[in-house]
């Protein structure tokens, strides 16, 4: 090993840029859907600030309200969430998202339906969009009709609606999975099949629920909700490891990152990219500069010119699982 | 290794604190009074920290106020002292309808304080329109003797004239103070003497007419803004108005940031996110 | 609602004590499998600390060294182990935990096997020993043979271990199981169909995993294990929620609870019990007085003269799932 | 609500650092020295803030050493300075001769500091035997000129003899200073002399032998056990000794509690938590 790139001030400027399914972007840090995507203009700065890709919040076919308040808290470990999907539906986001190139970075559009045939509807009406990828959130945990609740988180529903959205674009399809099911393998194998180009690992955790003692309430609108941001992380990078093992397609690793530190741990289990939500909570959206700073750091201090060339390092050790 | 600043995450759930007070403040504004859990004996017996906290509350600032099995919306504190505080809630819909409906005793539970509040200057003058008073009064308690104006639909309808003795009152009908908008008085009042500042919180084609008016005669103004909010702390997307997070950036803009928000004073999103005209929003509400 | 309730110098001393599976408790706090629980002399300080009853760490037929380590770990949502069950073995544990009535709270014996007859054998072996019942974790998350990881987290395996360890002892049969599986209900119904007296609800989360960077190698020796502690929490309290809807048994309820008030939403999600591990790493063996204490105040706070009055409370609530 | 405070959970991650300088100590030892994170730039300029931080160290605390894919294990910090810091390792096992072979550049996880070190008080004694010499090194460098009485088997084991000139030596062998145990030497100055505390690390039954005869001459004592170590931080109870955890409790004790421990320089576990012989525990090792 050499002594050289013990020292920060080495003489490269490593190359953060990966290339997803075909779309390249310029540092492998993705906007997760949720998270800020409700108007161009959020796109925008969040792009601004730095993150390499952006996704809007997931989008159904009608108008939806969501689950009542309060549908977001923070509590010690991370947030807790059941938004229920609230979105203007497909007709208004044809309005906000029009004329994407203002948008520094490319954006992945997050689409939801409660049967295969919706999906297919949503993606249509989108397509004359600048959309660089949809996103077939099939996992989240507390929406009825939809992801695991709405039973599309079995291997049979996700190949036949990833087949579904497939047909229905020449543009990238990601299918983004649940943490929750302990045959993760399973299922990416059979988004591929469907022909997904992207596996998104993961969704929300849980659910899981927490209680007002004083009123004997669960605190979240709807009772329970999805677990994310730091409770998250091992269980993500777990299943992004999982998932690099299983299938040979890229992967947007996504749970609990909120540092360099933690976004590299996510390539090196096998991400691509790597999807940021709840750390705007702690960090604000200048968070996606700050992890991209850290990233470019780490390289320079393990001597990796491209970042490319760590995806997937941690598998090169024997002897593990 | 965790780099991650632990300190940099913050929890928020709900405390539930109960009712010790309700008072009327006006035919449709009722104010309910709690006990602040930091300086609440039994709250420190029972071992609890709760994450709600209004000591380091800054004016300008909201909660989040959560009806378990109802609804949670944001609220202004409108009184605060060592011990207690307070929210004064104009009746509107069916969640104002149940907190008009608490009596001493019943639970609330309240997450925040969020956002960003006032920045307080020497020699303001403070402009509330309707509840939009609400938001304006820890902001008075703070600030040196400043010129208040207050404007309503009719007398009874106006804040905390006792709290706040010598307002300059504006009515719509004349009931009480000047026959006109309260906008009126502060163009009255600005072209006789610029004031340092103009803080203002109301309804928004008010608090548009303010920021134009300020802007033209070159004075500095903040205004509080309201949209529909979900986490109250700026990861949903809820309440943005354009690019800014009105629960995280805001509420409380300057004449500077307002200008450049296409939004303000015309649109605002409902709970699904659809964009609707800032009148469609308010149903006629807040306060006018 | 009466005001008086409002002041903790309220005129009654709460009974926190509880009854399960015809146990007598003084409080509803149990040290949890693998945390403390090597030697007596721990467990009576555990006791001494206040507990309302103690678990050994998990025995096996024969002495098991576990994986190496590093085995345990604390990130800054939790805790991650993969100790690998290592124990002395059942003649061993056997000479440590004679005379358990030096102890003063109930002793919960803690017992794997990878196949039924193994856990026949263990209880047998201990079944002169002074143990108040019998837990069986099938569901440790990162142990080869055990657990999810043997194929125990099934309902019918559990259903299988479970009629066999019954037909071994007269005293009651705890099956604690695992937070990852969607099914929780049907684990439990097959647990109470084998003839359990109670569930405990949790075992670790996940697995998860974390990545040395710098290295690019997992952390812990076997490369992934299971969370605990805050990270669990509000996972732990939906399955424990989940469980109560779906048997009729009393619940040990056990992940994240660091405090009184932790205890106390679990007790209302339905735990008769409130099973504490993780928590020692935060605030010592001491924890389990200083929860008990947090318990009483809020006793008095909610007017609740029986603990047990509370049990499930949050399951009275309207239009929740 | 979460009145956990947050403060109280901390974060324990490994941190690899790479060897800086490998030193010989003995015939047996080495030492192994690396930058202190908290004082490498290139650590802040990546953003970093390692759990491992040795800034609030205190003598007789021990670190876990982490091999990747091997094998982690305990150790003493042995030198510490502003900007650096080292291990010194004696080959006993794989993990130890894994330690030996390392060259600069290669990397070693650490996490830690851990446990409770010595209480310092004035006018002590240190006794070290074999590799328990390293856990003293720290403590005279913050003690005030103690007496030091080194004890090893021959004189190519005995460790630290330039930094520290003058201590007191003894060897089985009589190969270097006086023939015969530490022990001895320790009972000679005990007598002559009463100290106000010996400061004790070597293998357990010497210490027990420290232990027996500082309590015949009412001498306060403190010892530094060693127990195998899975968690470090006082959860799994792998490392006890009766009812105290070695790594949390301890691993310094004191004169009454180690007199509380009937398992004291008579027992211990293996990995796999079965009881033995202090003998069979250490395999006839730590340096003896
Ligand atoms: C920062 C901030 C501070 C506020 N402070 C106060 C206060 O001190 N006192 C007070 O009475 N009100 C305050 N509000 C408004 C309050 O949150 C409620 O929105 C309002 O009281 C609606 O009452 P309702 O739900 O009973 O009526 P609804 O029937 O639900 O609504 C009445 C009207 O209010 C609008 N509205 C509904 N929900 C919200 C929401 N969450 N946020 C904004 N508008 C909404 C609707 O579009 C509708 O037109 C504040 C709002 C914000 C954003
Ligand atoms: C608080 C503490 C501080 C220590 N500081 C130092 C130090 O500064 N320098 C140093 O050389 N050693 C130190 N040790 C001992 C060190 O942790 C290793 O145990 C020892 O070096 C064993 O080396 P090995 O694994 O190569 O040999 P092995 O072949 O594994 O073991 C050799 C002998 O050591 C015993 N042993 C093995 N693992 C452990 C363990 N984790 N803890 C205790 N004993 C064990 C075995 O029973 C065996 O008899 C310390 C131990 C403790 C508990
Ligand atoms: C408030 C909130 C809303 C979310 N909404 C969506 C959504 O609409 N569609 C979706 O696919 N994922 C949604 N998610 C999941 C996130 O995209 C992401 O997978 C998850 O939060 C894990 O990443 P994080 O730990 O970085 O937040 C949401 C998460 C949060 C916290
Ligand atoms: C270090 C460690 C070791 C554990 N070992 C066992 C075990 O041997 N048997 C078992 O049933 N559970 C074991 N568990 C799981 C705990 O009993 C408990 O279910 C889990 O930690 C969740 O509770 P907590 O969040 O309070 O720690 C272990 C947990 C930890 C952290
Ligand atoms: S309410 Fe969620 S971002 Fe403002
Ligand atoms: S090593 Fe785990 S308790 Fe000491």
């Amino acid at each position: 090993m050499n002594m050289k790139t013990d020292r920060i001030a080495a003489g490269f400027e490593p190359d953060l840029s990966v290339s997803l399914a075909g779309i390249r972007l310029a540092n492998p840090t993705v906007l997760a859907s949720g998270i800020l995507g409700t108007t161009k203009a959020l796109l925008k700065r969040v792009a601004e600030c730095g993150a390499g890709a952006v996704t809007i919040k997931s989008i159904s076919l009608a108008p939806r309200d969501g689950h009542a308040n309060p549908t977001i808290l923070a509590f010690d470990a991370g947030l807790i969430n059941a938004v229920g999907y609230s979105n203007p539906g497909v007709e208004e986001a044809c309005r906000e998202f029009s004329g994407l190139s203002d948008v520094a970075a490319p954006v992945f559009a997050s689409v939801i339906g409660t049967h295969a045939g919706e999906f297919v509807e949503v993606i249509g009406r989108m397509e004359p969009l600048g959309f660089a990828a949809y996103e077939l959130p099939l996992s989240c945990p507390h929406t009825p009709g939809y992801g695991t609740m709405g039973g599309q988180g079995t291997p049979q529903a996700t190949l036949e609606i990833t087949k579904a959205a497939r047909s229905a674009t020449k543009k990238p399809v990601f299918v983004k999975i649940s943490p929750n099911m302990p045959a993760i393998g399973e299922i990416a194998a059979a988004a591929r099949e469907g022909g997904a180009d992207a596996i998104t690992a993961v969704n929300s955790l849980g659910p899981g629920m927490l209680i007002d003692v004083e009123t004997r309430t669960p605190v979240l609108g709807f009772g329970m909700g999805g677990v994310t941001g730091p409770a998250l992380r091992p269980i993500a990078l777990r299943c992004v490891y999982d998932v690099f093992k299983a299938v040979d397609l890229p992967i947007i690793g996504v749970g609990g990152v909120s540092t360099g530190r933690h976004a590299m741990e996510m390539v090196m289990a096998g991400a691509t990219a790597v999807g940021v939500g709840s750390a705007v909570h702690a960090f604000g959206p200048e968070v996606f500069g700050r992890i991209v700073g850290q990233m470019r750091a780490l390289c320079l201090k393990l001597g990796a010119e491209r970042l490319s060339d760590l995806i997937g390092a941690a598998h090169k050790q024997q002897g593990l699982p | 290794m965790s780099d991650m600043r632990q300190s940099s995450w913050k929890s928020g759930l709900p405390f539930s604190i109960r009712v010790i007070e309700v008072r009327d403040e006006s035919r449709s504004a009722r104010t309910l009074m709690f006990r602040r859990p930091e300086s609440d004996p039994d709250v420190a017996a029972s071992g609890d920290a709760p994450d709600f906290n209004l000591s380091g509350f800054v004016p300008g600032q909201f909660v989040m106020v959560w009806i378990p099995r109802l609804d949670e919306k944001p609220f202004t504190i409108s009184y605060l002292d060592d011990r207690t505080f307070g929210i004064t809630v104009l009746k509107r819909g069916p969640f104002t309808k149940a907190l008009h409906a608490m009596n001493p005793g019943d639970w609330v539970g309240f997450r925040g304080p969020y956002g960003r509040g006032f920045s307080l200057s020497a020699g303001g003058v403070v402009v509330g329109g309707g509840v939009g008073m609400a938001t304006m009064a820890t902001l008075i308690d703070r600030l040196d003797k400043p010129k208040i104006l207050q404007g309503a639909r009719t007398a009874d309808e106006l804040l905390f004239l006792d709290r706040f003795p010598g307002m300059d009152i504006s009515t719509d009908d004349g009931s009480k103070g000047r026959r006109g908008f309260v906008t009126d008085a502060l163009a009255e009042l600005i072209s006789a003497d610029r004031p340092a500042m103009v803080y203002a919180c109301g309804p928004e084609p008010m608090m548009a007419r303010v920021l134009q008016m300020c802007r033209d005669r070159c004075v500095p103004c903040q205004a509080s803004l309201e949209r529909f909010m979900k986490c109250g702390f700026g990861v949903c997307g809820q309440c943005c108005c354009d690019g800014r997070r009105v629960c995280r950036d805001g509420p409380v803009f300057n004449s500077d940031e307002l200008a450049g928000l296409a939004s303000f004073g015309r649109f605002a999103r409902l709970k699904s996110g659809s964009k609707v005209g800032i009148g469609a929003y308010h149903g006629g509400g807040k306060g006018e």
